[in-house]
């Protein structure tokens, strides 16, 4: 748990954190699943690389060529050891969103005879299923549903309880016919961890693939990716501190080897002729053309960041604000939290619905006091539809997020019944 | 700008009262079209019909259903009584008035403006925040689409 | 063209051609084809973003949410009207090779059924013909050969003369089954610049999709791609003194209306249920998921730079580089140009083989003077065996390049073959 | 380091005259292997060949082609040199001692490694360029994955 003063001491490394907005009042940022800010140190990595080392990777042979190549392979080894796993398993893409895509195209292609035999166990077709879950986020929703229309696979869902925790009484969804299972690790709404080892224990039992959604775990847990023996993971620079435009995907080393490419192009491939292209190695063969090269060495940064405080600490310190919120927002009369009430696994990450309110309405006024909160459906409309709302607000916090913060977001949500008369009917 | 300013009572008001809404009538056939709108980042939504005169050249009804923010039921229900009765070409550069409105960033209207939206220049204060201008614009932006089947349907 | 205290301006705001390389030698950065050095207020551009605006754009209502929103939105109008497109027609991208991949894969979707009736002309299959240069690099080669593969369709293409132009008398291959020609603007390796009018009439007689790889035109000549008439183009934003991570794919409106999507997740839907998506109208439907907001932040001050120097006197600035580049290379004996002899529609890019020397020996012997050039195929396998060579040497200018820059490359070059004993073979 | 360090005259001699150049005997059958490498950067090739003695300890002939910068083929030549005859194992800690040499960013070599690395020795200057270790190393991955090759053919 980080003390008052190294909370401040982050709080300065934040360059934005000093902002004011809407007439001058003072930032409260609550909007951290959604981005999160960027320290000095992040911001400074990029624009060394910039000043000194820029330079096309992986394809030149001058001194500024060879820099630039180790300042993005370093990069890869640190956000692999941070999340476990070797700098060979890790592909770089923009975000986690094309991560997931990444995996879900490799399925399409192997389907389509791309890749051919070692890629036999990507195909998929009509009696296949693909099992996700009612708290994905859209990101690792959409393109299964995508993978099945294209293939003839069927699409299955694991089911939550009203508290928004995956139902594990729905597990039998997981059956011989599975192929792939994907789910969140964390929802970006309701908080909840998931129980990852009983799915990847169903899955595997079947011989399904697990794909695990790790966007909002990686900046806010310590996330060791083959303790949690999953097949593949994804998990987007600019949540975790780090600059927008990049994100990662880990694969199982055997697994990216059979995987046929998705974007094809410069420095993914051997020999090119006319009619016929074969590729190189992993990690290698999944990113075609010129990378986001000083996103890399910013998110490295990042880590670095991240791992001085210590991921333990983090986890400490927004496990205490996630009480806090959650204390915070009972006291309010007529809000019901979106997820479990408890911050037993669970992220200081809060959605929520206000009696009679409509949360643009609730965002609205607490922006007026400078509280930055997300309002909508945050990319999982499935999972408010479950939950019975079109939308919420949600607040979330990150290791820059102060008590201050949290109490200043609860007094200004005091007075949102009162401002649009809903208290009263 | 004070939240005051931004929800203005008849704001307010209208949001609780929704004056047309709960659909009635015929969503196609001859002089009746009907749309359904969504904005994406909220997933609020909006379904209204309309029903034009016999001529084709007034809104006789307009109905709708919808869950939304304040501004987006607010602006719906306002739209449902400067629309109906009136006429075709009326309604359409009523919309693109209101429109300008929207995309004003709060620079203050002139006169003759204002007093041609009526009610609906209670809305001025949502163009200064750029996210909510889709809301006030959900309603408007389903009842051209309305309008075109309507008149389509004929 | 640039002045000479106008060079040295422009000189001045790049940092890293300030450093030196190899035991303090000053750098010559003749690599630019690969990609570009960054002017200073590009840096600046996106460290401000950062510091003063970052948050989730498109997905907030608060007001860090709407300022980001608002500069990502005028990013795009900017580099739109750098183009000369609407803003809705330009999709950010993580690079061009993505932009490629996207068009590819809509068909491949389209093919699959997504889109419906309205994507019937993505629609591919046997007796269908995709058509390609000798010239592309891999990024516009590759992806279509995937393309065919995955749909059945059959890949042709248009030869080169020996002088690496595209050789108009295989134009006839263009013919009724065509559906799209795929061409690039300029070749990194030759420098010619294509007779796209040409190809575009033929294309567009049998009602064939063109698509221009517009990398290494948008950096170095003024490009106005509706005057161009091409149905899609793209260009990376590294290569036009642009950050990394950030490209663009242009597409005429009723193209991108048309197309399924490729990339699914956040921010591009409608309605997401448990078995169904409605999508978002373009660009937004190819925008799956957060984006690169800093980096097309950076791109914009890219562009805004380039406008404010003027594409004209750009281009005519690297018109004199390209006649100094051609004069300095054909005075070094044994040394053999690849592409047009003459600065005719041509950039200052000037490939060459070095008789007996092997292009990586020759690059090792000029970075060690200094001088960062590219050796290698470049991407372009097939465009180097039509040549009649497996690998080049590259020497690429750009707008900061000076002469002296030139000379320093000629001077080197003219020792490489004494050194390896070449030329008393 | 200057270019003359790097390129050391039994570099340049070597890429010369090509020890071992121009492909002989079979390409599979029982002791026999063959292996293509590519180096995706430039598209260097090389195709090498070996043939096991009779009892698979020894290896009995090394035969290889390709195309590549000076790097690459002379150290191929040198591998010819180092390999035809010696024994399998040998051969394996050699390639493994030649690796480290690759990856040792030009740190000063041992005088026992230097001594057992012989004429290969004179690569050092390679570590240093982290761009040329593939090229250094091209003749090398070709003889490794040959190898096993060789021995699973019997
Ligand atoms: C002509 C051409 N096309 C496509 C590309 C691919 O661009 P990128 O690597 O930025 O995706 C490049 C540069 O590498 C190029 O020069
Ligand atoms: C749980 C979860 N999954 C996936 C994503 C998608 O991440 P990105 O938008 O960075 O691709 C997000 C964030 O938006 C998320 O919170």
């Amino acid at each position: 748990m980080l003390t008052a003063a190294e909370l401040s001491a982050v709080r300065a490394d934040f360059p934005l954190l000093a902002r004011t907005v809407r007439d001058g009042r003072p930032l409260v940022y609550l909007d951290t699943a959604a981005t999160s800010q960027k320290p000095q140190c992040v911001l400074d990595a990029e624009q060394d690389f910039y000043e000194r080392r820029n330079a096309a990777v992986h394809r030149g042979a001058h001194a500024l060529a060879e820099e630039a190549t180790e300042a993005y392979e370093a990069a890869r080894a640190a956000v692999a050891g941070f999340v476990g796993v070797a700098p060979g398993e890790l592909v770089w893409t923009k975000n986690a969103t094309e991560a997931i895509n990444l995996v879900a195209y490799a399925f399409s292609n192997a389907t389509a005879g791309r890749g051919g035999d070692a890629a036999r166990r990507f195909r998929l077709g009509p009696g296949d299923e693909v099992v996700v879950t009612e708290a994905e986020h859209h990101a690792n929703l959409v393109p299964w549903q995508e993978l099945c229309a294209r293939t003839g696979a069927t699409l299955r869902w694991l089911g939550l309880t009203d508290e928004g925790r995956l139902d594990l009484g729905t597990l039998d969804v997981i059956g011989e016919r599975t192929r792939v299972v994907a789910l969140t690790h964390a929802s970006n709404v309701t908080g909840a961890i998931s129980p990852v080892a009983e799915v990847v224990a169903a899955a595997h039992a079947v011989g399904a693939l697990v794909v695990l959604d790790a966007c909002q775990s990686v900046p806010h847990l310590p996330v060791d990716l083959h303790a949690l023996d999953v097949d593949f993971a994804a998990f987007s620079g600019h949540k975790m501190l780090g600059p927008t435009g990049v994100g990662a995907l880990y694969g199982r080393r055997e697994l990216l080897e059979a995987m046929p490419p998705v974007l094809t192009g410069g420095s993914m491939v051997e020999v090119v002729t006319m009619t016929e292209t074969t590729y190189a190695p992993p990690p290698q063969r999944f990113e075609a053309g010129t990378q986001m090269v000083a996103q890399t060495v910013g998110l490295r940064a990042a880590v670095e960041y991240l791992g001085e405080l210590g991921m333990d600490a983090v986890a400490a310190h927004e496990a205490a604000l996630a009480q806090r919120l959650l204390d915070g927002v009972a006291q309010v009369p007529g809000v019901r939290v979106l997820g479990p009430s408890t911050a037993e696994d669970r992220l200081a990450t809060v959605a929520f619905a206000v009696d009679g309110v409509h949360p643009h309405d609730v965002g609205q006024l607490l922006d007026d006091a400078g509280v930055a909160v997300r309002v909508g459906h945050h990319c999982a409309q499935p999972l408010h539809r479950r939950l019975g709302v079109a939308a919420s607000a949600r607040a979330s916090a990150g290791v820059y997020t102060s008590e201050a913060d949290v109490d200043a977001f609860v007094e200004a949500l005091g007075r949102v019944r009162t401002f649009f008369g809903a208290g009263a009917r | 700008m004070s939240m005051e300013q931004l929800y203005q009572q008849l704001i307010l008001d209208h949001a609780r009262e929704r004056h047309g809404h709960g659909l009635r009538g015929d969503a196609s056939g001859p002089g009746a079209g009907e749309s359904f709108q969504v904005n994406p980042t909220c997933g609020d939504e909006v379904r209204l019909r309309v029903r034009l005169s016999d001529d084709g050249t007034r809104v006789a009804d307009v109905s709708w259903e919808g869950v939304g923010c304040s501004i987006s039921q607010a602006s719906t229900s306002v739209l449902s009584d400067v629309v109906t009765g009136a006429g075709v070409a009326d309604v359409e550069s009523f919309a693109a008035a209101f429109d300008d409105l929207m995309h004003s960033r709060g620079a203050a209207l002139d006169p003759a403006t204002e007093e041609r939206l009526g009610d609906a220049a209670a809305f001025a204060g949502v163009s200064k925040y750029p996210a909510r201008v889709k809301c006030a614009l959900l309603g408007w932006m389903a009842l051209r689409d309305a309008l075109i089947k309507a008149s389509k349907g004929e």
